[in-house]
């Protein structure tokens, strides 16, 4: 039987973060991936904020960053039209990516620490007592097992470490990414070639739980939805029409004018935040990282998950090599689970506790995101007579003022 | 017997999209050894098998190539040597450097795809057998016998089939039908890893690489068909057929 | 006057090639083992071992001193333009499908990508290329047709122990006006009864696509068509079955009309249509039969 | 508007000739709710005639069908090496 010191299941953020990490400590690890390559099972919306790769990967400034995020926008729409806040700066701490690139550069980072990476080849099974991996029919020992295996948990249900997802614990995402020149990137965002925008929309087509999004590439754009399993199961939205629906919108069809489609995807992002995330996170020396574990948190006008994949990786990593170098391996389930707590992934998730309150109430996808572009409407519509602010507001929040100050004093705190 | 099999890696063309709009490939997408060249490991493989002695897997390419040759490892090749700073390569640049190498051992055979997959030049076994002024067997659909001196084989012609002979060593470039490749099994892929990969640059060789040709364009063709949908019941369909092969035929 | 020097093995390959070099303004010098069209013409015996015929080509280069060596792109002329090629110190394009002139460069297209992509490659000369005799279309030329007997060498690099034709049918698939082609939309070999019924009546000429000649078996090699295989232009061609993989449409291209009948709404074939019919080839074809 | 057909075929797949999802026919039958037509988003799930049929061909293994069924269908991940190859995930 082969052995290795540990077994990372799944190759994207997160495994790789795990192994890069256990490469570099000088541990013997191996990555197994499913996919004929690694990073082709990985999809997401588009942006990763740089602080933990800017923290832990040697010679970072040569990843394939698409563009730096220089522009932040939050677009508000309605079936017609649309209002938009933006911010602007030179500072920046993300940049967009395409995952798939970025996750086979940090597999080739984790080859060239010394660590194993092996694609096209399904984990089966984990056993315990001893702990082996099964895979294509073989067993693989090691003293540890890092599962990252994805936002669907097929191998920690199987292991008992953590329960199904429910539908409105996860949210379905849908992608396009269409081809443009650089140059018509850049004229369209108004932005330098290094220079990339997040947009992210609330509103139209779905009025609830979710929203769409739009990444400025270097010579692509993606551009999607993502919607919650139980609304769209309670509304009866098609799934599969729902990128289509948002992108035919006169306020992002422009954005895409000319360029040519060149991939679909989906995923589920887990949605929960801290209460997606099981009471405990290992079973004797096996952990669950990134997605698997639920270490998604969405602000409404941020999602942060890949970061959090990878440094969750690296704290599995860091405490098999603690417990390692202590003399008893069996502890690092353990380890893993303190350092988890104590990290910012549980602070910022619980942190943003109050955060899962706020986005649960559709108000704010349907009646604020409407009465906002009302307002909008209402003043800037000048005829021969126009319409003063107050007048305008008074009007759109007729009869709902108690209910729409306590809803945006619960947003103001829980975002 | 010691086996060189000059592989190739080349995009995975299945995944190779092209943009509708300009009719440009896109070429971002992973690489793998060439099937033809899995082809020519198999074979050498099961002379191996029955002669004993080494398969040595020989590529020249990008750096890619430092993943792609893993697969021949897997497959059973013992060792490989590569040239991974030649990206743009071309028949007559990668035929120098892959004589180069060979060279430098003494090997009884050297086995190829009959070309590779992507480009479909075929002129590798002929250019590095005269280099090495060595016999050439081409198009070889089976391996009648071979033996320490001496291989038989069939060759798989455009309009006939041939037996020839020839002595060692020998170049032989093999076709898809001579076998059905092995698929590297997890425990393969792990001994793999261990196994060593000697990697060099076409200036260790000392060969400048030419550059005898210049790409003016590569696009997808055009098509340019009316793309007429007919739908219905068989009745209604057949009619509407019938109607237009009449007209067209 | 620039001179090109030929070698085809077929003397229809060898016309096709040197007509259109004439026509490029090349005084043709050439090897053949019969009568063919050129100014210069040396005949031998037919020799199908690659040693024997480099070392001839060689030999007549060496007196001719062309600009350009042409081979046609068979499987024996591949393999001789690149071991003549390299002993000559020449670049080498093998595969093209069209050739253009334009001072002392030469620029050829070919499939690239797997036949996914045309690329025009430009090259300088003295050149060495083989062509795909069957891509160009032969036009009238006058040649000076000076022709003399040559011996070529003998090489005994290997040994032919024997050589057998191989069995072929008479197929008409390249001057065919109607051309059925079929492909894996067929259930099972005996269904093709079904499509010959249809061709009889159409008096066509039926094809397939390469996992029905070379993986099933159900067809003769020569009927596939496809890169690698046959390029059919008939007035009409019905691709029944068939997904349409650019492998295979690269094949029916030059077809005047294509009909195609799939069960998926949506295979690549659809763009190689000019009539697209979605459903059940077993129940359209017998329909269909009935009303033709 | 792009059809789905359209847009899946953009996506690259390997695909097994045994499907890794599999609907459990009985329980389709007398399920009122059959949300897996309209949130698979590769509307893979089609009725006819009061059946559920399911293509596992353009998978995009996303999941949502295995999260959204309530009569919980048999739900895999494609062998090593098959299923989708995302270029630009």
């Amino acid at each position: 039987m082969e052995r290795f010191d540990a077994v990372v299941i799944g190759g994207g953020a997160a495994g790789l973060g795990s192994a890069y990490r256990m490469a570099e400590n000088g541990m013997n690890v191996l990555l197994i991936e499913r996919g004929e390559n690694v990073g082709e099972k990985s999809v997401y919306g588009g942006r990763i904020y740089s602080w933990v790769f800017e923290k832990y990967v040697k010679g970072f400034q040569d990843a394939p960053v698409e563009r730096w995020v220089k522009k932040e926008r939050l677009t508000f729409l309605d079936e017609r039209e649309s209002v938009s806040i933006e911010y602007s700066s030179d500072e920046t701490c993300s940049f967009v990516a395409i995952l798939t690139k970025f996750n086979r550069w940090l597999a080739e980072k984790v080859e060239d620490a010394g660590g194993l990476v092996v694609s096209g080849i399904k984990v089966e099974d984990v056993r315990l007592n001893p702990l082996r991996v099964v895979a294509d029919g073989e067993e693989i020992g090691c003293d540890a097992v890092v599962i990252a295996e994805g936002v669907n948990p097929m191998l920690a249900m199987k292991l008992g470490i953590r329960s199904d997802w429910k539908p409105e614990e996860v949210a379905v995402g849908v992608k396009e990414v269409f081809k443009l020149s650089e140059s018509e990137v850049n004229s369209r965002f108004d932005v330098e070639s290094d220079e990339g925008v997040a947009n992210l929309f609330v509103g139209y087509p779905v009025f609830t739980h979710g929203g769409g999004f739009i990444y400025t590439n270097r010579d692509t754009i993606s551009v999607g939805m993502v919607v919650r399993v139980d609304s769209a199961m309670k509304n009866k939205i098609e799934v599969y029409d729902l990128a289509e629906k948002f992108r035919a919108h006169r306020d992002v069809a422009g954005f895409l004018k000319g360029g040519s489609m060149i991939e679909y995807s989906a995923h589920l992002v887990p949605e929960a935040g801290i209460k997606g995330v099981p009471d405990a996170l290992h079973k004797d020396n096996v952990m669950i990282v990134g997605d698997t574990a639920g270490f998604v948190l969405n602000r409404g006008f941020t999602i942060r998950g890949v970061d959090f994949a990878f440094y969750s990786g690296v704290l599995a990593a860091d405490s098999i090599k603690e417990a390692m170098d202590g003399g008893d391996a069996g502890l690092a389930g353990q380890i893993y689970e303190r350092k988890v707590r104590d990290s910012a992934i549980i602070g910022e998730l619980e942190k943003f506790r109050k955060a899962l309150d706020v986005l649960e109430n559709t108000r704010f996808f349907n009646d604020y995101t409407r009465m906002m572009v009302e307002i909008m409407r209402g003043i800037f519509d000048v005829k021969e007579e126009s319409n003063r602010l107050y007048d305008v507001v008074m009007e759109k929040s007729r009869g709902r003022k108690i209910r729409m100050a306590l809803d945006f004093l619960s947003a103001f705190r829980g975002l | 017997m010691k086996i060189a099999v000059c592989v190739k890696e080349v995009y995975n063309l299945e995944q190779v999209k092209i943009i509708k709009e300009t009719r440009e490939p896109i070429l971002d997408v992973p690489k793998k050894l060439d099937d033809l060249s899995r082809n020519a490991l198999e074979e050498a493989i099961k002379i191996r098998e029955k002669l004993g002695g080494e398969v040595v897997a020989i590529s020249a390419g990008s750096p890619d190539l430092k993943k792609t040759i893993k697969e021949a490892l897997a497959m059973g090749a013992d060792r490989a040597v590569i040239v991974t700073d030649c990206s743009n390569s071309t028949p007559e640049s990668t035929a120098l450097i892959l004589s180069k190498i060979l060279e430098k051992d003494s090997y009884d055979l050297i086995i190829m795809g009959d070309a590779s997959s992507d480009d479909y030049s075929g002129q590798m076994a002929s250019r590095i057998a005269e280099i090495l002024g060595l016999p050439q067997i081409t198009f070889v659909s089976e391996i009648k016998e071979v033996s320490e001196e001496k291989i038989t084989c069939v060759r798989d012609m455009d309009d006939y089939l041939e037996v020839v002979e020839a002595d060692l060593p020998c170049v032989l470039s093999v076709t898809n039908e001579i076998n059905e490749p092995r698929i590297p099994a997890l425990k393969d892929i792990l001994k793999a890893s261990k196994k060593p990969v000697e990697t060099l640059s076409a200036n260790d060789l000392g060969v400048e690489i030419p550059q005898p040709y210049e790409i003016i364009e590569n696009l997808a063709p055009e098509i340019d068909r009316r793309q007429e949908v007919i739908e219905g019941d068989a009745g209604d369909v057949a009619r509407k057929l019938a109607e237009i092969i009449r007209r067209e035929a | 006057m620039m001179k090109a020097l030929v070698f085809a093995e077929k003397a229809d390959h060898f016309n096709r090639i040197s007509s259109k070099l004439k026509e490029m303004g090349f005084e043709v010098h050439g090897l053949s083992f019969a009568e063919a069209n050129a100014d210069h013409l040396y005949i031998s015996e037919p020799n199908y071992d690659y040693a024997s015929i480099t070392a001839a080509m060689e030999k007549i280069s060496d007196d001719v001193g062309p600009d350009l060596v042409v081979f046609s792109s068979t499987k024996l002329g591949k393999e001789v333009s690149a071991r003549f090629a390299q002993r000559k110190n020449l670049p080498c394009i093998t595969e093209c499908l069209n050739l253009e002139v334009e001072g002392s460069s030469i620029t050829v297209s070919r499939y690239s990508l797997g036949g996914k992509t045309i690329a025009k490659l430009r090259t300088s000369l003295p050149g060495v290329i083989a062509v795909v005799a069957d891509a160009i279309e032969p036009s009238e030329q006058s040649f000076q047709m000076n022709i003399q007997d040559f011996e070529i060498p003998v090489s005994n690099q290997i040994r032919t122990v024997s050589r057998e034709e191989k069995k072929r049918e008479a197929v008409g698939l390249r001057e065919a006006d109607v051309i059925i082609c079929i492909g894996r939309g067929l259930r099972k070999k005996e269904d093709i009864e079904l499509v010959k019924e249809l061709a009889e009546k159409l008096n066509a000429e039926i094809g397939c696509t390469r996992p029905l000649s070379h993986d099933y078996k159900w067809l003769p090699e020569e009927r596939m068509i496809g890169l690698s295989g046959e390029k059919v232009s008939p007035k009409l061609l019905i691709s029944i079955g068939v997904s349409g993989q650019i492998q295979h449409a690269v094949g029916i291209m030059n077809s005047k009309t294509v009909i195609a009948i799939n069960t998926d709404e949506n295979a690549p074939m659809r763009e190689h249509s000019d009539y697209y019919v979605v459903g059940d080839l077993y129940e359209i074809i017998p329909e269909l039969i009935r009303n033709l | 508007m792009e059809s789905i057909e359209n847009r899946l075929g953009l996506v690259s797949f390997t695909v097994d000739s045994e499907p890794h999802i599999r609907p459990k026919e009985e329980k389709c039958d007398s399920c009122n709710l059959k949300v897996c037509l309209y949130v698979c988003p590769a509307k893979l799930y089609r009725l006819e005639e009061g059946k559920i049929y399911f293509n596992h061909e353009g998978c995009l293994e996303c999941g949502t069908c295995r999260v959204a069924c309530p009569e919980d269908l048999e739900w895999e991940y494609p062998k090593g090496g098959f299923g989708v190859h995302y270029q630009f995930g």
